[in-house]
């Protein structure tokens, strides 16, 4: 065994022992912290992979947006006697029965792979040079299935929307309840004024360098929302209302420019979605500009949460 | 030359690691949390800047060596905010955690 | 799905595929920007609009008798993405176009964004919801990738959540975060088998799938567990238990939404799957026991829903009942002689459409008898009807629909299936379809007779109801009603774009 | 056994813990963890078929790549979602169990 496929066995064990604690440790927030260190570990289980692209995506979004609102599900629940509404000793194990006959069924199926494996990564490489671009994956996802790319933006916001539906009718356009943790910290305010600067060049960076490199709007996004989450929570700035004209409208600022270059590759590259020749790249460039800002702020509002307080006039 | 880098990487990276797993202990057999946080931040401190310490011969480009050097600052930074921050919690509402 | 030739090219007046789907986004976009008072007329503009866009399509694909495709970005799949429309996806298409636009009629009562000087929560939720609906079922119908389908399911999935618990009480928050739970579990499903079945073929279009597909493992397990994945969002039994509570505390509207419109995108995703994709997959065991499914939901739902108490909720559990009907067209298409392939798939999209109409109407009906009462209780349902005389009537035809009374559209619908056991021998069926009848007759009669009783104290209307809500109840019904005369013209169009008895070459 | 395999065996077991976790927890924040869990089992399965599929180049084929990212993103937002439910649930009863019949929810599923 090299020392390569040792690392690897010694990974998938960890991410196992770590995955299975997540589920089966008695408290919520012990889970969550596992389930915290669970992404990270599987960002590494991604770059082992050679995807780096989708490593850095697990690791902002999986791993680290998602960690954050379990976290703060974690700390806002009130305790909940566990033991009272245990289910059944019989049911678990039928349940687990279940769960290892799926497993099972998918480890089969991993198994045999079929005899020539199937790939479009030839064909992606032959098509990708008009497009410009010199990373595949953004190929994939802003030329060749921009369809998915324009969709998964709606399903965002719907997302957002529907996170703002669970506000009590007299919030609705006030601001999001993140202050609630806001506690005047010198430490967390140093860190709020020195960090988002850096990140913020990061992020950028992230989102131009995807054109070539691993990286993205996603990526870039993320970092952004995480910026501006924590000057959020420092107490520096307050959530927007969500009722804020200017929120609106970087929301939808991606998608609409996105949606607006699609048409007009309709008229001028004859078909929907279809980037005239020699202005793809150009092109890709803007509308991932528009979406790294646009995603920033629907990943830090959904993070934020409801509306609480009306706005104050 | 390269004898000599890989020499240092070697040591270095070992070093690290070893840091890395006195912290771990450290983290799972020390009593409270203030002591856990002292056996963590040896791990940002040192581990990690072992390991940068040792890969930066390993670089092919003088960026990537930056880039490096960015990512110990930015966990140095992170790390001493974070054991602030947990310290202060404790200290208010008492070492529970 | 069409034949592989239509693969080559953008068909003509394929780009009215796009502009089905990218006009319910555009309002979804519009009105985020301009704001929940204006969504209503963005939603009261661009939902007829997608009707008429529905129309056209319906028109061409009657009239050419051929299947439309559109290649988006000009990437032929592999690569890319293809949108088709065959007879099933225009026929829905007009279908739920038409039922969506008399809810959003409907709902203008409930919703007027206009009311109020600011954007308020409920009408701007509502209306942005109604629209990603519509455009959720339109991808859904069109969608020629099962990747992109995963996306459209998603885009349905939460557009319907939080109009379960737009009134933020616990009961319906708790349904909300149930329905949200299988909902996802469902989702989750099938895209573990399109990550399986990609690995295996290299390709989620859903032509080169039909032509590359062979049963080996891999498949098998790929195609069982999206199945069952899409057996929980479409709440067959028994994975039905996220549907009454959600649908019953829904607001009128969204209820009729709901049961009418959504469930439906799930279920036409499993008819894609298993006659377009993987035809010929679907073993006879496999749609016996699918087919046992169907008749467990048709009995226990029915048996379930004449012992409710509250209306909503007998109507709700008649949809779990309802949606049984949908997957007894399995074991009847995939039987091995496969004679009435066609008529019974014709049929089952059929009971979609008609149970779409027909249960819309039931809600709106229920939805205004509670607003005129202040409840649902059954018992005390007594001079409703003199009352209500227009939603009880509403109510009734609907019924009658759902029981499969001649000339409804649920008639055609069961007679057709009906049919069907016969010539495939498969006369257990046709006794789950008519004892499922009966029953439902049984609980619709049960209402009517206590609405047109006499009432035990005297009526007091809490709420004067609009006549044009009640015009909007009794237009759907009455069109639950006509359906059963397309038999006499354009039921041909289901059988467009659809290959010959797909299973005749495996067997 | 090669390293796409090994990970692709970690992935179908990720599928089976997040599962059980899911039918299992009655708590509906530790139900939408396992949700989480299960999700990246399957993202896992798509890396892997990326990874076996290797060619032209590529340390694995972007088709599937992209298409997780893609999928981690509605993930996101569809934990995002249960998260605010989850909440104002607990803000309007003052406890977050999913209900007394959770054990119904899963006997139906086994």
């Amino acid at each position: 065994m090299s020392i390569a496929s040792v690392f690897d066995v010694a990974l998938v064990a960890l991410i196992l022992t770590i995955g299975a604690s997540a589920i089966l440790v008695r408290t919520a927030f012990a889970a969550v912290v596992m389930f915290v260190v669970y992404g990270l570990l599987l960002s590494m289980a991604w770059v082992r992979l050679h995807a780096v692209d989708v490593a850095l995506t697990e690791a902002a979004i999986g791993g680290g947006m998602t960690g954050l609102l379990l976290l703060g599900a974690v700390a806002r629940s009130r305790s909940v006697n566990v033991d009272s509404v245990r289910v059944g000793y019989p049911l678990r194990l039928a349940a687990g029965a279940l769960c290892a006959l799926v497993a099972a069924g998918l480890a089969v199926a991993i198994f045999y792979p079929p005899a020539p494996v199937p790939t479009l990564a030839p064909m992606v490489m032959e098509n990708l040079p008009p497009s410009g671009l010199g990373n595949p994956v953004a190929g994939v996802l802003f030329v060749f299935r921009a369809l998915d790319t324009l969709l998964e933006k709606v399903v965002l916001l719907l997302a957002l929307l529907g996170v703002w539906s669970l506000a009590p009718d007299h919030a609705w356009g006030g601001t999001p309840g993140l202050q609630v943790y806001a506690r005047p910290d010198p430490t967390l305010i140093f860190l709020a004024q020195l960090l988002p600067p850096v990140g913020i060049v990061f992020g950028i960076y992230m989102c131009w360098v995807g054109a070539k490199d691993p990286g993205g709007a996603f990526q870039g996004g993320t970092v952004l929302a995480a910026m501006w989450l924590l000057v959020i929570v420092a107490g520096l700035q307050k959530a927007p209302a969500i009722g804020r004209l200017w929120l609106r409208v970087l929301l939808v600022t991606g998608p609409v420019l996105f949606l607006a270059i699609g048409l007009a590759g309709w008229v001028f590259a004859d078909a929907f979605l279809a980037y005239p020749a020699g202005y793809a790249k150009p092109l890709i460039v803007a509308v991932e500009a528009a979406l790294t800002l646009s995603i920033a702020v629907a990943l830090g509002m959904l993070a934020a949460g409801p509306p609480v307080r009306a706005q104050q006039q | 030359m390269s004898l000599v880098m890989d020499i240092l990487t070697i040591c270095a990276v070992s070093a690290g690691a070893l840091f890395f797993l006195a912290g771990t202990v450290g983290l799972l057999r020390f009593p409270d949390t203030l002591t856990r946080l002292h056996a963590l931040t040896k791990v940002d401190n040192l581990g990690l800047g072992l390991i940068v310490l040792g890969l930066l011969p390993q670089t092919s480009s003088v960026l990537f060596a930056v880039k490096l050097v960015f990512v110990w600052l930015l966990v140095q930074l992170s790390g001493a905010v974070v054991t602030q921050l947990i310290a202060g919690a404790v200290r208010h509402h008492g070492a529970d955690g | 799905m069409p034949a592989a030739t239509a693969l080559e090219a953008t068909t003509a007046d394929g780009a009215l595929l796009v502009r089905a789907i990218i006009l319910p986004v555009v309002g979804i976009l519009l009105s985020f920007v301009l704001g929940g008072r204006y969504a209503e007329r963005i939603a009261a503009f661009l939902l007829p609009a997608g009707l008429c866009v529905a129309c056209i399509v319906f028109l061409k694909i009657w009239q050419s008798e051929t299947s439309l495709s559109y290649i988006v970005g000009n990437w032929k799949p592999p690569l890319g993405i293809t949108l088709r429309a065959d007879g099933l996806s225009v026929a829905m298409m007009v279908a739920m176009a038409i039922v969506i636009c008399l809810i959003g009629v409907f709902a203008h009562a409930n919703f007027d964004s206009r009311v109020a000087s600011v954007e308020t929560r409920a009408p701007m939720v509502f209306w942005v919801m109604l629209m990603a609906i519509s455009g959720a079922m339109n991808m859904i119908f069109f969608g020629g990738d099962l990747f992109t389908l995963y996306v459209a399911l998603e885009l349905l999935t939460f557009a319907a959540v939080p109009l379960v618990c737009l009134d933020g009480r616990a009961e319906t928050l708790q349904a909300a975060l149930r329905y949200l739970l299988f909902a996802l579990l469902g989702s989750i499903l099938y895209l573990v088998g399109t990550a399986l079945l990609y690995g295996s073929y290299g390709t989620l279009d859903i032509v080169l799938m039909s032509q590359r597909v062979q049963i080996e493992p891999a498949t098998l397990a790929a195609a069982t567990l999206m199945t069952v994945g899409l057996f929980a969002k479409t709440a067959l039994f028994p994975l039905h238990l996220w549907l009454p509570p959600a649908h019953a505390g829904a607001p009128a509207a969204a209820s009729a939404v709901l049961s009418a419109v959504v469930v439906k995108g799930s279920f036409f995703l499993v008819v894609r799957l298993w006659f377009d994709a993987m035809p010929g997959l679907l073993s006879v065991a496999a749609s016996q026991f699918i087919g046992v499914l169907g008749a467990s939901a048709i009995i226990c739902g029915n048996i379930v829903a004449l012992r409710q108490k509250r209306l909503k909720l007998l109507i709700a559990y008649s949809t779990v009942a309802q949606i049984g009907y949908l997957f007894l067209m399995f074991p009847l298409a995939a039987d091995p002689l496969h004679l009435q392939y066609g008529d019974v798939l014709t049929g089952g999209m059929l009971q979609a459409i008609s149970h779409a109409t027909a249960k819309a109407a039931m809600f709106m009906a229920a939805g205004l008898v509670y607003a005129a009462l202040g409840h649902d209780q059954i018992s005390e349902l007594g001079g409703i009807a003199r009352a209500l005389p227009m939603t009880m009537f509403a109510f009734g035809l609907g019924g009658l629909c759902l029981i499969g009374l001649p000339p409804t559209g649920g008639f055609l619908a069961k007679w057709l299936l009906l049919e069907a056991t016969i010539a495939t021998e498969q006369w257990w069926w046709a006794i789950v379809i008519v004892a499922g009848g009966l029953l439902t007759s049984a609980y619709v009669f049960i209402v009517l007779s206590r609405a047109m009783g006499p009432p035990s104290a005297p009526l007091i209307l809490r709420a004067a109801v609009p006549k044009y809500q009640e015009v909007a109840a009794l237009g759907l019904a009455l069109l639950s009603v006509l359906l059963g005369l397309v038999a006499l013209g354009p039921i041909d169009v289901l059988q467009v774009g659809r290959p010959e008895a797909p299973m005749a070459w495996l067997r | 056994m090669n390293a796409a395999t090994l990970f692709g065996l970690c992935g179908a077991a990720l599928v089976g813990i997040g599962l059980y976790g899911l039918i299992t927890n009655p708590e509906p924040l530790r139900k939408i963890l396992a949700f989480n869990l299960l999700g990246s089992g399957v993202f896992l399965l798509f890396g892997i078929i990326a990874r076996r599929a290797a060619a032209a180049g590529l340390g694995g084929d972007p088709v599937p790549q992209a298409m997780v990212i893609t999928a981690i993103v509605v993930a996101f937002a569809a934990t995002a979602m249960a998260i605010a439910l989850v909440q104002r649930l607990g803000d309007e009863t003052g406890q977050a169990s999913i209900s007394s019949d959770s054990s119904e929810t899963g006997e139906e599923k086994s």
